[in-house]
Parts: C-alpha cells; structure tokens; sequence
C-alpha cells in the first residue's frame, strides 16, 4: 500500500471510522446541527448539551452516514470536547483548521489536539478536506448558536 | 438486443486513436493514468484542442455583426458548427440547433420558455428517478412556480430500469412534457427513446431527451427518434468546456418567447420595446462562444471518422467486462441493468465508502468518480449516499479495466484488515 | 482631467507586445490585417492561446465532483481564476466573482434574481441612453414583465455625454437599480462611475456597471467605484469566448434567488424540493467553462503585466490621433466627445452608408465595424441607421491609424466622383 | 481602387443608389411590406398596387434608408416588376436569389435579369449578400400575402 495512502488512514483513524465513539442520538441536546457534504453524500448531525450557566458542554453525540475520514475526524472531535468550555472547543476548532488546511506549519501543531493530529495527512487530499471537517462546520454551527434548538450547516468546506 | 447495438463493419484501431489524446500520456501519483471519468467529462484529442488554436491564431473576430474579412470568416466557422450540428443529429435544419453552455442550460432554457408557456396549474410534468440534477431540478421549479405536479416514473431497484407498467400508467394526455435521459449517468440504463417518443407524440405529449451520456456514445438520430427537444454537452464528447446543445423541433422553437435577451438575438429595439429574431438567433443573446463551437465541430468529424456505433461496441464491452469482473469479487454491490448497458459502471464496496474507493484508486493512478453523481434522490431511493462509478470511453482498454479490478481488491483488503 | 488618466511610469514595447499576436500577422485581400474592431472583440496572445491548449492537454476533468488529482487540479485551475478575477477588480472576496457566458448573461441573471426580486410595479429602473443592447433589453422586459418604469438619462447630441443636470433629476430614491455603461462601445464616452455610484448608494439605488468596454482597457476597481454590479466578457479583454464576469458585491448575492438550476449548485435535492448553494456556486449551474476560466486567467495576468494604466493611455492616444485626423478630413461626421473619450471612434461619411465604408476599408485590409453596433435607439436618437467604428487597442499603431484616413479619403473620392 | 470593389460598386449600381427608382411612398398601395436588417440598419419598405382580377403588378414603390448596394438593388427590382404578373415576379426572385446566393453557376444567369446581373459581384462579399436582398424579402412578403394591408419581415437574409 502506498505511502500516502497509509499515512490517511492509520490504525486509530480505521479503528474511530468503524467504531465511532459518542454516536448515537443525544435526547437531552440544547442544540443539533446538521451538516452535509452534497459531493458525496455525507451527512452528520452532532448534538451538545450544553450548560450554559457552568459553561460547560456536558454531553455530546452524533449520528449520520460518511466516510471514514469524516466519521474518524467527527469520532475523535467528539471525544476531545466533552466536557469542555465552549472558549477551549472553540481554541481547538482553530487549532483544527490550522492543521487541516496546512495553514499553521506541522511542526507548530499543537499537542492538544492529541490524536487529531494523526488527520494531518489529509492536508495532501484536497477533496478529503471537506470530509475532514464537516463535523467540524456543525460544532461551530453549535457554538455560533446562542438559542436552543435545530439547526443546519450547508457544505463541508476548509473554511471553518 | 437493443436496437443500438447493430454490428458494425470495420474495427478502428484503438491503440491509434488513444494516441490522439495528449492528456493520457503521463503519470500520476507515479502510477500512469487511467481515466475513467468520462462521465464527467471527456478527455479531448489533439484535433480538437488544435482547431481551437488555429481559430484564434488565423480567423478570430465577433460574429454577425461585422462586414469584415475575419467576422465573415468567424461566422462562417459559427455558423458551420451549427449545420454541423444538425447533421451529427439528423436534424431537419441548422435552425433547429441552438448553441448553449450546455445539457443544463439548454434544459433551463426549454423549462424558463417552453415550459413558463405550455406548463400550467394541475398540469404534469413526467420524468424518470434516473435523471441527472440538470433534468430534474429545472422542472422542479417549474412545477413550484405553476402549481403543476412533478411526477416520476420509477426504477425497479438495483437493476435501474425504469418500471415498464409504471410508463403505461403514467404517460397519460395530462403530462405536457415528458423529459427523460437517454443513457443513465449512474446506472448506464439505456432508455428507449425512440418508443418513449412515439408514444408521448401519439398522445400530443411534448418529449425532451438528455443526450449527456449518449450523444458522444452511440448513434443519436433525432428523426428516427421523434422527439421534440434534445440537449447535450459538447465537453462530454471530446469538444471544449463551455458550449452545448438545444436540438428543438422548428414548431417547438416557434412557439417559444425568447431567453436572455441582448445583442445579436434582436430585430429591432426601441427605447420601450423590441423585436425579437426566430430561432436559432433568437435564443442565442449576447457574443457566442465562437471557438467553442469550433471546437465542437471539430470532436464531431473525429467521433463520425470512427463511427458512433463503432464507440458504442467499444464502450460497452469494457463496462460488460468491468461489470462482470467486478461482480466476481464478491462483496461488491453493482448498479444498473446486468444486460444492455451503456459505458459505464457504479458500484459500492460493503462497508466501504465511496469516497474511500475513489482516493485509494487515484493514488494508483485510476481516476474514479465518487458521490452520488447528480442523481441524489435516486441513491436515497437506492438505501445508500454514494457509489463509486468507473466510466469508459473508446480510449480505455481492457488493461485499464484489470487494473480497477485489482485495485478494488486492494481496497476492499485493506478495509478489512 | 479624468480620474482614469494619471500616469504611468514606464512605457511598454508595444511592438513587442503586439508579436504575441499571431493573428495580426496576415494579409487580407492582398493587404496586412489592420485590425480595429477590438470593441467588438480582442484578438488572443500566445500566452493565452496556449494555456487553454496547456489546460486540455494536462489537467482537464470536471470541477467539484472529483476526488481524483486531474479533478483537482481542474478545480484549483478554475477556482484559481476566480480568486485571479477578484484580484482584477479588487473585490473583497473571490465568492463575489460568478462566471457566466459574458456580459450579456450577467446582465440578463441580475435583471432575473435580484431585479425580479426588487423591482415591482411603479418601481424605476435608471438607464443612459448609451446603453448597449444587452444593458437596455433585460431590463426593458423585466420593466413590462414587474410594469416598471423605465428612464434614460439622455444624452447631449453627438458629444455622447449624458446630460448632467438629468442625472440630477432622475437618479432618485425611486430608482431601484441605475444601470449603465462604464465606457459607451459607440460614443466612446468615459461615465463618472465611481461618482454615480456613491450618489446612487446615498440614495439607496443599486448600480450595475457595464464594463465591456472598459474592463480591458482601464483600471478598474470594484472597490473604488463602490458599484454593486460590474459586467464584463472575457472574449473583450483578450480572453476566450465563452466566458465572462458578474462582480456581485456580497450582500446582493446574499439576497438573490436563484437563475439556472441543476448540478454543482445545490446543498441537497429530493424529489420535490432542493436547497441551493451560496453565491458564487449557486449561480453557476452545470459543468462550468473551465477552460474558459482558464484562458481568462491568463488574459488577466497578460494585461496586468503590461499594466491597464499603460494600455489606457495607449489607447487613448491613438483614438484622439484617429478623431484629430478624420476631422481635418472634411465631410465626417464624429461622434462622442472630443476630449477625455477612449479608445475608439464611430463617424459617418456625408452621403455614405457606414457598410460601404466598411466594406472599402476590407478591401484594403483594415477590419472596421458599420452598423448600429448594438446600439439602435441611440442612433435613431442622433438622426441615423448606422455609423462607422474604429476601436483600438495596445497593439494597434498610429501608422495604422494613418492607412485608416488614407482609405476613408478614398472611400469619399469613389463615391463623390 | 481595387477589382473586386470596383465589380461591386459599378456606375449603374453607384446610379441607382443615388437615384433610386420608383423611391416614394404609393398612396393606392394594396400591400405593404417593411423589413429592415438589424445588423447594419438598413430599413425598406416595399409597396406594390396588385391588379387582383388582370393578374398584374400595376404599380410600385419603395421608401427608406439604407446602404448603396441595398438601395440599387431594390430599385432595379422595381424596373424590373412593374407591370408584370406575380408568377413573373416569382421567377425573377429566384433567378436573383440563384444569381446573389452563387447557387447558380455565373454563366447560366438568365439573361431576362438584365442589369440585376451586375449584382452578382455581391456574391464575393457574403455580408452584403444581406443588404442586396432586403428589397426581395419584401417583394416575397408582398406575393406571399394574400390580403391586403401593411405587414413586415424579419432580418434580410440569403435564404429567400
Ligand atoms: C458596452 C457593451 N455592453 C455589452 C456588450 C455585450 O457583450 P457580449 O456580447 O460579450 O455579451 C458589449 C459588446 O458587444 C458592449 O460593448
Ligand atoms: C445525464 C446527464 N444530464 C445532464 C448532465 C449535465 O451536463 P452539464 O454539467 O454539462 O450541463 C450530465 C453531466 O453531468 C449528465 O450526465
């Protein structure tokens, strides 16, 4: 197998895209946002519970249909901002972007983003990028949402 | 078997013509390229890329409106794409052919005039499942804005046959156009358009063919065919991006209010009103796409040099092999009729996303197609988001095809792993 | 002095430049081209000849749909063009760039979305009465379709200036959008853009400029204007036909349904609904001219090379050497300004249809348009059916202009003999 | 003056568009017929008093504006047509539309043309080809309408 093509889809990725942590409908969500990708067909729709008095994203789940690449970069954000405030979710959303579009240099990606950082791969697949950040665009989607509610995000693209 | 698919007398060589194709020969990835995305888009062969430099190079000026040496040289070359037109369609006339950007602004056009006219309240609109965004979102609107009802004939399943029985029941007098591809770009269905036609005529339905997938493919005749409107792309069939093709019957055309308007489409212009030309002018508002056209003009005389019905054998084989190579491999959902199918095959691994297919393969130099193929509805209808589709023209080989088949099983391996 | 004509620092070779043109090295009717009819479209360089042939021969598939490398390369080549675009005009951001078949189809969807959205019954649409056909007949139907008013600033006689005392009077808050030419294609009048503009913005009318004229010929910025629309053909400005521009500043395309439907330009369809994309996807229906684009490019980068200042003066100086010249004639009638025009010159024989001019001139080499140049009422307004027009650009010379006098005193002598 | 511009511009053509004949309205027209070139802005309107009953073309005139070769050959037409029978001036329409299009080879020209042959030069300037049968158009219209009034046709082309 090729060398790219490896360095895309590691062990972790394969292992978060066949078993997606957090999947599943959220019943108790202060906000859903649904975003798809109309290239492909992706379609994701994360949900928070969200404390607003703690500031704290209590709980997060997501359901959909993607490929490995979205269903890993969604599985592995989900994991990274449970329990979160919405200023650290928002500083990693950042931090996300910065990597993926290969804006911020490799060697200034931050540690914080754990094993998000083995999806810098997909900087050398353009068309991937979109599936890399779609559950993204629905996080900021449920940031930038100050009510409570349902709420949908249009095309996955680079610019988060 | 399919009337389509009469046997052909002589063999081009295929190696030579593969030559005429300079994008073909290089590597990607550090793998040689095999392109199978023709569906999208064709590749184009030195004839074509070379008559539209020599356009710019020796003839170029506006078109119509000027009495100079180049301009009459110009529209000569427009207007000699139009006539060339209408015989690489069996046309009546050249003023039956209309030069557009393409298949969707040529179904826009006939939806915005036609349609506004002849489409009302109550009114019905028929299509089929298999149709392309281009043909479907058109008419949609439409409906919407008439208060007309959308109606669709259906697919049986998988095999992406639109249901015969259904064709019967709905193709009634109330339809007002029935508007349908003639070869699936998903499914590789060949529809009979020639019967289709016959009966929407019998019924005094209007009828307008996609000939995106097939104009490039196989014989398209729209005589022998009866229908009333046909659109395609020249960049499908080895012409330039930028230009395509509204076929209208000459009473269709004449029972229609203009499109854009502007330059070049008018008789005569006052401050408050204006006189409009007949077709093919009248629908052609602004500076046309002159060199496009040349282009165009050139890929046909390439495709009849080889013959059409020559293509369409080629074509076909390569997507029966590839269909049945890819079928022996077990684990891997196929789309579309198993018998009778046009060039081109859409498949799904299980479990595997398409998307993933499409970026393993390209990293072996395959270019592949993945998503839904602007048939979204359609692969809802089917249970899935996205398939894969390998496409074939009569530049493919059956090497390129054995090459797919191995590269799936690679995929499929390493998603199993 | 106009704002346009500040100057700049260093000259171009102009003859230099003028050997990228491979076309004008010929001879028509036994003489060396003299081409001046620029206005009704450029001629190509090299540079731009050969990267659409450059773009065929290597990175050629569709845009968006592929995630193969030749689908991505084709997208960044065209989205490339599009960031090229906005850099051209200074706008804020390559979304406010959509790409159409040119001017007259820009015109042709604003008037269709934003116009049919904004202008109702007893609404007024602003015009000069330099309008070129693709800038008077959309809104002209548009007008009759929502019952509108429709008013022309006039313009004051031959001079081809629009009267400024009128401007004052009839741009009002009634207007919903004042449209107008930047550079008028007949009189060779300069308009005040940027000064209209912010008048029009206080006021809260929406302005579309039409620069067919101008977009090659001098700096423009979409910026400095402060317009909400700018039109223009690439096929004009030394680009490809096929292609042109619509400058759309964010908030109208925001408020814009949309024009053409079908693939590329949707979020997601069902059978009897679709959500469309943003501005500038959900205006370009279809397979865009990707090639187009790219030849567009690489016009843009040509011009800007040479420096749009530069070609300005250039240009300007050769229309003011061709009107001093024919004026001295005798028995020639000029149009537009004297002082302070661009880049060409209509004019009219005593007693001499402007065709037989054109067709004496063609005769000698040099292609001239005769006719009404898209420009009917506006002649019926000065007295006559047609003029005569040289248009010039970089690559046109003052002996040309010369060889042009030359001959229009020949044609005089024929036909007074 | 060059060859080809001298054919096309001869005395008798540079005469009649000077001077053109049968020019003026016709106040006891039966039927009308305008056309005009939208290209170059040439304008013709046709006029012709139809003797229904004896078959004959009793009388003719023409106004408007246009170009020379526009001008001569519409008023040579009128020479021509006055006083004859419809089905006459049929075939002059098309011996002239042969004659101006190339569709007929130069030497079978039919002599019963006359001066209109010194048109055929025309027929190297295919644009002109345009202005030299917008009168025809108009005299085709006016045998084509078989009531009587003021109609008019489109744009001057070759196809007759
Ligand atoms: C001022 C002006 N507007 C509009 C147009 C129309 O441009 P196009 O025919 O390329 O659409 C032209 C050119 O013909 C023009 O000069
Ligand atoms: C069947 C069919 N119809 C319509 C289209 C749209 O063609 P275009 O994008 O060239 O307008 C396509 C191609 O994408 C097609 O395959």
């Amino acid at each position: 197998m090729d060398f790219d093509f490896e360095e895309l889809y590691q062990a972790v990725i394969l292992d978060h895209s066949r078993k997606p942590r957090n999947f599943g409908a959220l019943p108790d969500a202060t906000v859903t946002v649904s975003g798809d990708n109309p290239t492909c067909g992706d379609e994701i729709a994360l949900s928070l519970k969200i404390d607003a008095a703690a500031d704290k994203l209590e709980a997060v789940g997501f359901t959909g249909s993607a490929c490995s690449i979205c269903m890993a970069s969604t599985s592995l954000m989900t994991t990274k901002i449970k329990g979160k405030t919405r200023g650290e979710a928002e500083t990693l959303l950042r931090d996300f972007q910065g990597m993926i579009t290969g804006q911020m240099p490799e060697s200034e990606t931050p540690k914080s983003l754990g094993d998000l950082r083995l999806l810098s791969g997909v900087r050398k697949f353009p068309q991937r990028v979109k599936c890399a950040t779609l559950g993204w665009h629905a996080l900021k989607g449920c940031l930038a949402e100050s009510g409570e509610g349902k709420f949908s995000v249009g095309t996955g693209d680079a610019d988060l | 078997m399919h009337d389509l698919a009469k046997h052909a007398p002589t063999a081009p060589d295929w190696g030579a013509l593969r030559r005429d194709f300079p994008i073909l020969d290089q590597t990607v990835h550090g793998k040689p390229l095999i392109y199978l995305d023709s569906g999208a888009s064709s590749q184009k062969p030195r004839a074509v890329i070379d008559a539209i430099s020599r356009y710019y190079e020796h003839d170029h000026s506006n078109v119509h409106r000027g009495i100079h040496e180049l301009s009459n040289r110009a529209t000569a070359a427009y207007e000699g794409a139009r006539e060339r037109t209408a015989r690489f369609l069996n046309a009546d006339k050249p003023s039956e052919i209309v030069f557009t950007r393409g298949t969707t602004e040529s179904i826009n056009l006939v939806a915005a005039t036609w349609g506004e006219r002849h489409v009302g309240a109550g009114d019905t609109i028929l299509l089929t499942e298999l149709e392309h965004h281009a043909n479907l979102i058109p008419w949609q609107q439409l409906a919407r804005r008439k208060g007309a009802q959308l109606l669709y004939v259906p697919v049986l399943g998988d095999s992406g046959v639109p249901d015969p029985a259904k064709v019967d029941e709905l193709l009634t007098p109330a339809v007002k156009i029935f508007a349908f591809t003639h070869i699936s770009n998903t499914m590789g269905t060949i529809n009979p358009a020639a019967e289709w036609c016959a009966r929407a005529r019998a019924l005094g339905v209007a009828t307008l063919v996609d000939a995106a997938q097939s104009a490039g493919h196989c014989p398209v005749d729209v005589a022998a065919m009866g229908c009333d409107f046909l659109v395609f792309s020249s960049h499908k069939i080895l012409g330039p991006t930028g230009i395509g093709v509204l076929y209208g019957r000459e009473e269709r055309f004449a029972e229609m209010p203009p499109y854009q308007t502007g330059g070049e489409m008018i008789v005569t212009v006052d401050w408050h009103d204006a006189k409009f030309k007949p077709a093919p002018h009248g629908f052609e508002a602004g500076t046309p796409d002159v060199a496009g056209a040349v282009g165009l003009h050139a890929a046909m005389d390439y495709l009849d040099a080889i013959g059409r019905q020559n293509i369409f054998e080629h074509d076909r084989d390569l997507a029966a092999y590839a269909y049945t190579r890819l079928s022996e491999l077990g684990g891997v959902r196929l789309f579309g009729p198993g018998t009778d199918r046009a060039g081109l095959v859409s498949f799904l691994l299980d479990d595997v996303h398409a998307h993933d297919v499409v970026t393993l393969a390209d990293q072996h130099g395959i270019a592949l197609r993945g998503g839904h193929h602007c048939n979204q509805p359609l692969h809802r209808k089917l249970g899935v988001k996205s398939s894969a589709r390998a496409s074939f023209y009569f530049y493919n080989t059956h090497e390129e095809v054995d090459r797919l088949v191995e590269v799936v099983e690679k995929v499929r391996a390493f998603f199993n792993r």
